[in-house]
């Protein structure tokens, strides 16, 4: 048991995963000697030797890629792209191949890779560093996209997502990587993927959020709790494919919803959603369902991020106008 | 001004166009019946070539990618590349596939529209059809980074057009080549055209080959109408690869004697002469007449091949006619190791629609 | 006015829009000589020469990152994406400088491009030729995704993507490019963009819908005609943004609707319309919203796409079951 | 075996790291003092390169990309662009444009995390900073594209980085400038790092500038630490382009004095020895030792130029400081030309909230 930050329960399952499984490699810019420059992978070169934690030259399309034809070979890759900005160089790979090889072998080569990468904004770092890609990796079809927000959680969401035998996509919220501490037991153990958590348990309002927006939740809830209405908040955790048992269940106790999102809000995460509730489980609605997103503007630089970004405030006024609707 | 470094890129050529060799022999032709068995893989190619265009303009396939021109690429390639190696071919590689084992019923089930002619259990370890120009550029890298870091004597081979060398992934792959000195060849196949644009269109580099210098690595042009150029520096590309000596970029030059696939017409944007100029310099022939003057092939033998061939040629297509049509149900059979749960009833909704439509169309 | 295909009217457009403004050029792969793979741009290079209508090196990065340096200096390039498998790889261009150009200079430099690119399954075609990646670019800021339906729409809309001042991805449904003609003014006159369509009245439900799924929209609507039900069909046309006025003006009226796509259902752009509709006119739905989506798996290979995109049958069926709901 | 193409890479350099002239100097520098204004600018960037590192530790700006030692390949460049050429920089750039005019508080602005960092009201043709790598490459090929398609006798002048080499937006851009023979120039500053990965990672290329020779461009390298040859080998690359002589990929041979940006810390991967030899290079000394041996240069213009960059950098802090902040509004103000109407309502939402903050911190 230690107590640890997000980025350290990272380099822990990293670690771990390497240790346990020869076949597991780290490839990705500055990821070596570096140990990555939000140190995720420090220490691992030095223990796994540069043939199994390698920089690569600098070209995402190319990380992306090889992390393919490494998987397809029988080795467990876990790449990583420096910032989720540059990832769309990856999305041809992702998209064409990482999810698709097995279908179009039919089962006879497969893609047990993992593609990392920081995202969402607030850490006022410079342009193009502070992008909330999720939809797009979301909609992407034989994939699974998965969002941690706390250090357990990135222990053993990214053990769970190394050991899966299909391509998944991490999305590590930077803005969480060293904000608080927990306690991980560094045991192997990975926690479910496909499966959402009810962090906070409630009767008045379901709050649906993942990574850096589960904390604006929370704190959301605790205004609202101040003022005598229960919020149950979940965390997603894997965004793709979404665990829609736990939101319904939830909704429909609850009959009121506010989904949150760092995204863009047009075709956002946060939409679909929004509508699988809507639809599935219309009768239960007590008020519309809500929708907390960044705005249908470019992420823009960090002297207004802070404006860009939802938070507590926008969250608990969308939370109070559902609980409020009659 | 000081000269910091020097270059130069080499051809290779063995026979003419008219077979005659222009130089002296590497030592695997010394016997020229041991290329025989490359000569009759060439002939089938182009047989098995000639039906899918007609199954094509029957309906029997959708849009097909013609092999028309390059089989002495295809041979040589398949001739030196061991079982254990790995290749990544493009779309237009169902030649080389043949030399490694896959049945070419699975080439009329791809360009068919189903999956299952990327199955290849002969061969697999082997990459599907590539359609995205140059995307399995980078996974070559990757097959081949994990053979290196495994020990194993392997080397993975990658296919590719001219008009792929315009592309980053090809650029980018072959410069991690050179960076890891991985076991990797890559062949890129000079046609001279991408669909319509002219191979001097795609580049100003003179050579293609050249492009390896930029990844800093072996490069060098061959006469892909040669077959014994062809496995000459493909064969020694690949054991230097096998050998821990690292990547090689070369340049086969041939030419597209087909449209671009049974969906282009080529006459739209090239001349009937060049089209006829390029016919005789075509690798069939070229080998065949070398062969006849060597005395290791007869008219006879040339005879029975014919036949050999257009039994082959309707064994596959039987095979291929005979497999069974997918079912809608294979779209989430192999999406993910196991179907999450969240699709499972997309899934099953697919089942209840494709049973209606049957029923359906019984009723 | 002459009766013409889609493609047809795509061609008129873009001749038309060359002749009237010299700025206008087009770039990509076989648009020259070959007059394009669909032959959309037939006949384009012969009138206006090889420097206006310009093959490209194949690199779709390229292309589009093209586009954005000749759009910042002044020019209207029309760049094609030959099928939109392969427009992957521009996401990068697209949405990390076309659609911030104007944005992150403040106004100083802007990129009037259009990126156009075949999509859709239906027409037989090899792997990765029947994509549908409009949720992936409705998702993008900063742009405009237009999606037409019919020779007259592809004229107006398209003549309408080249002048406005804004980048502008236009998404052609390939299997309506030579489905049926329509008569069409070669007037040089724009469609508005940002406006969807009722191109059908009804009562009884909305159809949402664009592209090659309108049609099929159409066909249900006839099936449902035949039963006595009346739908509301609306062709989106502009992707984003979107024209919720026109949407939610049907469904208030309706009280029932359906959103089909071609695209994969998660996080796709039925999902936005389904989840603004269910917000935003929850106490008019008399049921849920519906959505018609492909499946969430890979675009298979064409022995299997009938069972894959959405038609008419499975868009009436869920009409009937929108209209049933009590 | 024949020889189908050969190429050599010439290096450039004209004063060795003492100073000492190595060559014939170009006619340009036959008056030393003509170099002067070069001098100046170079020692003014230093100037306002340290104050904006102390500024980011302070708090004032955030994470800053340093341009130590990289001076004299700026300001070769910014001596030799006209006003009409449009450059492409990355973010490292701002030497360059403080020479296209551009106000070097915006630097400050930019880094500062403020969008109208990338406004250059006096160069209005120039690309902003550019952070993605290598994504400004295809940007410049279409700018010279339109370039040479309106005849103007203007050149596009790209700049990146050694890892960018590595990027296919690179290799694309390059290559269709070769194609078209654009005037296109790209300089790539090899500064031997991509944040920690060094220079020999990145590329088994020998040098850099035979990049260029897989585009078929012209391409050749030189000592980026000597003003006199930038200055030269730039401005013939430059001269030739807009004479329409088409493409040139430079690489310029610098090294990174700094840390890659104030968030790294670059003694975690390279030894303080090889920072030191390096630091022997570099480009101000090595021209000021020249100057001075001319003659062209004197202690008392050193003493009165330290005086005037100390002054000029203050005026620029002050106009940073100056400079109100930017509303939230700013946000969808130059979003679209104009706003569509399907996101007003965000717009407002958002100046709603803010107003409510501004009363909130003001309550
Ligand atoms: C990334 C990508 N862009 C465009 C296409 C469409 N396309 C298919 S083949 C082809 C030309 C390829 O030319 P080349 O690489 O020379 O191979 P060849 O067909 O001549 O064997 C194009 C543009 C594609 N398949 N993939
Ligand atoms: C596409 C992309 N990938 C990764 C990064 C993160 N990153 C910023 S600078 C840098 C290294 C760039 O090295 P080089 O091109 O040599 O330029 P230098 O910083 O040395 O001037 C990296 C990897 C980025 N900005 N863009
Ligand atoms: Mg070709
Ligand atoms: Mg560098």
């Amino acid at each position: 048991m230690s107590n640890i930050t997000l980025v350290e329960g990272i380099n822990l399952a990293l670690a771990r995963a390497m240790e346990d499984d020869d076949r597991v490699v780290m490839i990705g810019e500055d990821v070596g000697v570096n140990g990555g420059v939000f140190r995720a992978t420090a220490g691992l070169q030095q223990r796994f030797g540069p043939e199994r934690v390698a920089d690569t030259p600098l070209a995402e399309g190319l990380i992306a890629g090889m992390a393919v034809g490494m998987a397809a070979e029988g080795l467990r890759p876990v790449a990583e792209i420096q910032f989720a900005g540059f990832a769309y160089a990856a999305i041809d790979q992702i998209l064409n191949h990482a999810g698709r090889l097995r279908h179009r072998t039919q089962g006879r080569l497969s893609c047990p890779m993992v593609l990392r990468t920081p995202c969402g904004a607030g850490i006022h770092a410079p342009e193009h560093h502070s992008e909330s890609p999720e939809a797009m990796f979301a909609h992407i079809p034989g994939i699974r996209v998965v969002y941690p927000s706390s250090p357990a959680k990135a222990y053993g969401l990214l053990l769970a997502a190394i050991a899966d035998p299909d391509p998944v996509v991490f999305l590590e919220p930077s803005r969480l990587y060293r904000k608080f501490k927990e306690e991980v037991e560094d045991d192997g153990e990975p926690l479910p993927l496909d499966k959402a958590f009810v962090v906070r348990e409630g009767t008045d309002v379901t709050l649906v959020a993942w990574g850096a927006m589960l904390h604006e939740s929370l704190k959301a809830a605790d205004e609202l709790a101040a003022e005598g209405h229960f919020a149950e908040v979940i965390d997603l955790a894997t965004l793709k494919p979404i665990d829609y048992d736990t939101v319904l269940a939830s909704v429909k106790k609850t009959g009121r919803c506010v989904v949150v999102t760092e995204a863009p809000r047009t075709a956002s995460l946060a939409s679909e959603i929004s509508a699988n509730i809507s639809e599935q489980a219309l009768l239960s609605l007590l008020a519309p369902v809500a929708r907390v997103t960044a705005w249908d503007t470019v992420t823009p630089m960090f002297r207004l991020e802070e404006h860009y970004m939802p938070n507590s405030t926008r969250i608990a006024a969308a939370a109070r106008k559902v609980l409020e609707y009659q | 001004m000081t000269v910091a470094a020097t270059f130069e890129i080499r051809f290779t050529r063995y026979l003419d166009p008219q077979g005659r060799e222009t130089a002296a022999l590497p030592s695997f032709a010394s016997d020229p019946r041991a290329l025989v068995p490359d000569y009759r893989a060439m002939v089938f190619m182009r047989a098995l070539d000639a039906k899918a265009v007609a199954m094509q303009r029957t309906g029997q396939i959708g849009t097909y990618a013609s092999t028309l021109g390059k089989e002495a690429i295809d041979a040589g390639i398949g001739g030196v590349l061991r079982k254990e190696d790995v290749l990544l071919p493009s779309y237009r590689e169902s030649g080389v596939l043949m030399l490694r084992g896959v049945s070419p019923h699975r080439t009329l089930l791809y360009w068919g529209g189903d999956e299952r002619g990327n199955m290849f259990p002969e061969s697999p370890h082997d990459f599907p059809f590539n359609v995205p120009i140059g995307t399995q550029m980078p996974h070559a890298a990757g097959v081949a980074y994990a053979m290196k870091l495994r020990r194993e004597p392997r080397v993975a081979l990658a296919m590719c057009g001219d008009g792929a060398t315009s592309k980053g992934d090809f650029y980018e792959a072959i410069n991690a080549g050179g960076a890891w000195q991985l076991p990797l060849v890559v062949v890129v196949v000079n046609n001279q055209y991408a669909i319509s644009v002219p191979r001097r269109m795609q580049s100003a580099a003179q050579t293609l080959a050249q492009k390896g210098i930029a990844a800093g690595i072996a490069c060098e042009q061959v006469d892909g109408n040669d077959l014994i150029a062809v496995r000459d520096v493909v064969g020694r590309a690949v054991e230097r690869a096998r050998a821990g000596g690292g990547p090689t970029l070369l340049e086969a030059l041939t030419y597209r004697l087909s449209d671009h696939t049974t969906a282009d017409d080529a006459t739209r944007y090239r001349s009937a002469e060049e089209l006829k100029e390029q016919w005789k310099q075509e690798p069939i022939v070229r080998l065949r007449t070398w062969l006849h003057a060597k005395g290791a092939w007869s008219p006879a033998e040339e005879q029975a091949l014919a036949k050999d061939a257009a039994a082959h040629v309707q064994k596959m297509v039987q095979a291929y006619l005979d497999t069974p049509p997918p079912g809608p149900e294979q779209m989430f059979e192999h999406l993910y190791a196991r179907l999450p749960h969240a699709y499972a009833w997309q899934a099953a909704e697919l089942s209840e629609e494709s049973e209606r439509d049957v029923e359906h169309h019984a009723g």
